[in-house]
């Protein structure tokens, strides 16, 4: 598979000796920091199609749902680094926490400084009072996005963290799953849903939500996710927000649109204005059938950074 | 010689822990599979014959048995097993290290060692369906057992026992932690994969240290 | 669902009078030839993913599987003629044809000049001295990328309509199905396939194929379409080739990264080289599993053509 | 007055039409979720009901009126029926243009040129289980009637009978046009959609003009 990702994307991609990690053609890129993520596969297009220009320079890939080990994680550390540190964006998995901080451990090793963001904006996954517990989901695609984009404009390591750090802090994330994901070597859904019901705030690998409700139209399912998500930051009028709708795999692209429609609608109302949406398959789990919402509030400089054009093979922006 | 061996002798216990997993590659993954993702035989196979193969290049003792095996699953073994059993033969390998001999006092802070390692990256206790409820009895008992003037062997043996006890008491649990936690009721029934593995290695280090004590 | 997706990429598309219409902010472009296409829904991203930049000017929308009435496409034309005409580049089906050719009928009334590309690049429709007869698939999206680039780049509309049309008649596809797919309104799957099995040669909305044979893996899959599409054009020793490889809804995107491995070992043992490489869901079946495998034999205006950098929702390249 | 009527008077077909079409959409629809997508009904009474309120606007003859239809059809209908009921209702207002008084004659022409108008779009023909199979045999039957001199009357009773026949003969054909077609063998058993719709048509035509004649 890797092999085959790298060969059609052959003038942005290259292999490395690590099979399992990729990096971008030009990493590591002299005077700019690496910027690394990684976890367990699954949810095309994250990881490897988050690889590019001004995004992320190594990737890491592990098994399905499996956290990579800390060999990969210091491989994809190497081949990012070009002197300046590397910076290491990732979601709060326990898997993922133990080996980025062994492989963190052995980088220091060979002086290669890194420092890590570790992505939490999935609001269901625990109170607010324990954000620190919280997964991370599909903000970690606008974390990529502007700490990608800060290191492109010459950012320096504590430059780069504190963008991406800001970036995470500033998002929050709800997912809504209506039909369960199979992992290939198991052969049978790793969880159920019934029919006619959907679980409110599954998490990316279908950790089960905070309710189970029945289903409901596109314009009550916004607005249940709005709810969840809004008091949580707080957003608040006059906020100008970026606005990052996925699918969780199965899910047609023409329901996230009359999504996005019911929320942009919702927003307006609130006065919370739309600097950019990115509507597609940005975060999947398998081919689980759902939909995660994302809220960034935007500062100059998130704006500056997620307005930065970039090139990969999941998100390409002029 | 009857309650002690070599440290040089012990590597003996790494080459059974070995033979044992790999011996049981099928069935961990069979009950994993059942309410996990079915993989934990090929996550402990791979890290347990890529130390076997390590083993080859150059002979070693026991504490430097641990602690290849250590860093090969730290290394090498995503996910969260990796870095738990990593930091398990750590723990052990830390604790031996230097000892010429290993007697029932010097592999009782060996074992001691490992939940307060583990407590540094889970938080699992026992009654969380994972090897937590092998792991911590284990320990327990033979802790007890010394305690009470057993010998190494018959403490050895009552850590044995707890072991295959802590790990059948998960079958009725409902799992809070990892992967089968999301299956909440539906959990019950089936032994955790992470609490027979643990289970096939005190069984292991037992046996292979009863082998070196007659 | 139009209205969705023209809000969430307010920058680039814009509403048109007819609400099923949707068009490029900018379009009419002052002496740029109009670019237009349109079909029946259910194919995302095509059709509405491909309005933008340097690719479609304006976009007709119909129900799903179900050709635009004539008045679409003629609202289409008139949003996309800036006076230097339109050329409509569409797929061959009976009801686009009649629906296009009452649309022209209607836009020379008001003096708008369109002429059309009619693609067929899916062989196994109709055997090759039928070639009028085939279908469009994914080809479509490389004759929109090669007619919207000669457009942007200031051809006249017979340059643009010649470029189309070279692209076509140098492009052959082919699809495999896996599973069916359902029309929302129908509720029941429009056909079947066996499992174990898949329809070899199916068509974007489920018709038959040429063949029904067993599952078999990706390395023989790539063999058995290659060696359908390789000796219809032909392509032969020495060709640059662009190559597109599309999920039909539900694929895995990583099962399109090992089949792409496939087909190029299998072109470069034949010393065709890969010019570009297209890998993603281009132009679905609704929630099908299958793929569709599509190859352009180019020349240097088409080289130049496909390297055009452009932006939409469906593909953007620098 | 009994063998003929007023093009001003005939847009009482229009409007029995309209009627007949709005009362069977969910029919039409039904029969077409069963070997088809299930929207035909839906197609067809979202053409006849904007002819409907088109025609509110002003009053029209015959002529006029299947003129507004036809091109309704044809502009606002997608797929293959807007353009293929859009040409047959443009045949027919073409071929009563400009006469003041329809009679057996003038609606003989009306009804042939239907065939060869949709010639121009479908190579359907008789057989290939679509609404050919009720058109052709209609047409056929009433041409035939007025050929051996029976009244307009009985030459639409005739056209009427030959309709239902030619609907209920798509009944055990296999489709080999259209989305149905992909089903092969599996379309035998049921109504082809466009045949019923058809067949509404010319009921609803038949009818009407008997009101007329009286
Ligand atoms: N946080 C944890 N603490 C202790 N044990 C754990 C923890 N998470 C998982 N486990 C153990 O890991 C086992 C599963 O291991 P394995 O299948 O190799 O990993 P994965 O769940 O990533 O596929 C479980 O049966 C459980 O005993
Ligand atoms: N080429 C054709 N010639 C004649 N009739 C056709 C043709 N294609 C389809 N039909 C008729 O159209 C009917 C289906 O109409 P409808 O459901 O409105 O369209 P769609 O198939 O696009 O959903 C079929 O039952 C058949 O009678
Ligand atoms: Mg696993
Ligand atoms: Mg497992
Ligand atoms: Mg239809
Ligand atoms: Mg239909």
């Amino acid at each position: 598979m890797l092999e085959g990702f790298a060969a059609s994307m052959s003038s942005l991609i290259d292999t490395t000796e690590n099979p399992r990690v990729l990096k971008l053609k030009d990493a590591p890129i002299k005077n700019k920091v690496g910027v690394v993520t990684g976890g367990g596969s699954g949810h095309k297009p994250a990881f490897i199609g988050y690889i590019g220009k001004n995004l992320c320079d190594a990737v890491a890939v592990g098994e399905i749902f499996s956290s990579p080990p800390a060999q990969m994680f210091y491989d994809a550390f190497k081949a990012a680094d070009a002197g300046s540190g590397v910076a290491c964006l990732y979601g709060n998995y326990a898997g993922d926490n133990m080996n980025v901080a062994m492989a963190i451990e052995m980088a220091k090793d060979d002086g290669i400084v890194v420092k890590t963001v570790v992505a939490n904006d999935d609001v269901p996954s625990a109170p607010k009072d324990r954000r620190e517990n919280r997964r991370g989901v599909a903000g970690e695609v606008l974390m990529w996005k502007v700490g990608g984009a800060r290191a492109a404009m010459g950012g320096s390591l504590d430059e780069v963290i504190n963008a991406a750090q800001k970036a995470i802090d500033n998002t929050r994330s709800v997912g809504i799953g209506l039909s369960p994901c199979t992992i290939p070597e198991v052969g049978h859904p790793n969880f159920q849903i019934e029919a006619g019901k959907m679980e409110v705030g599954i998490g990316h690998h279908g950790e089960p939500g905070m309710e189970v409700a029945d289903l409901e139209p596109a314009r009550k399912m916004a607005q249940r996710m709005i709810d969840i998500i809004i008091p949580d930051l707080p957003f608040v009028e006059k906020d100008d927000v970026v606005v990052l709708i996925s699918g969780l795999g199965s899910t047609p692209p023409s329901e996230l649109f009359i999504f996005f429609n019911d929320v942009k609608r919702i927003l307006d109302e609130k006065k919370i204005s739309v600097f950019k949406s990115y509507i597609g398959n940005y975060f999947t789990s398998l081919e689980m059938c759902g939909i995660t919402l994302t809220m960034m509030k935007v500062d100059d400089e998130l704006k500056k950074c997620i307005a930065y054009p970039c090139e990969s093979w999941g998100l390409t922006q002029f | 010689m009857d309650d002690s061996f070599t440290n040089t002798n012990g590597v003996s216990i790494i080459f059974k822990m070995i033979k044992d997993i790999q011996d049981n590659k099928q069935y961990l993954s069979d009950i994993d599979g059942q309410i996990g993702d079915g993989d934990h035989g090929i996550n402990m196979n791979k890290g347990f014959t890529l130390c076997e193969e390590k083993l080859k290049e150059a002979p070693v003792n026991l504490s430097e048995g641990l602690k290849i095996l250590s860093n090969i699953l730290m290394m090498k073994i995503g996910g969260s097993m990796g870095p738990l059993y990593g930091l398990f033969f750590k723990a052990m390998a830390k604790e031996s290290e230097g000892k010429e001999v290993i007697n029932a006092d010097v592999f009782q802070t060996m074992l001691v060692a490992i939940p307060v390692e583990l407590s540094k990256v889970s938080k699992a206790t026992p009654g969380d369906k994972t090897l937590m409820d092998c792991l911590i009895p284990a320990v327990a008992a033979y802790q007890e057992a010394i305690a009470t003037g057993e010998s190494f062997k018959s403490a050895l043996m009552k850590m044995k026992n707890a072991a295959v006890a802590g790990r059948d008491s998960t079958k009725d649990m409902i799992s809070k932690v990892g992967r089968s936690s999301r299956l909440g009721e539906r959990s019950i029934g089936v032994i955790d994969a992470g609490s027979a593995s643990c289970c096939i290695i005190f069984c292991a280090i037992a046996d292979a240290i009863f082998e070196l004590l007659n």
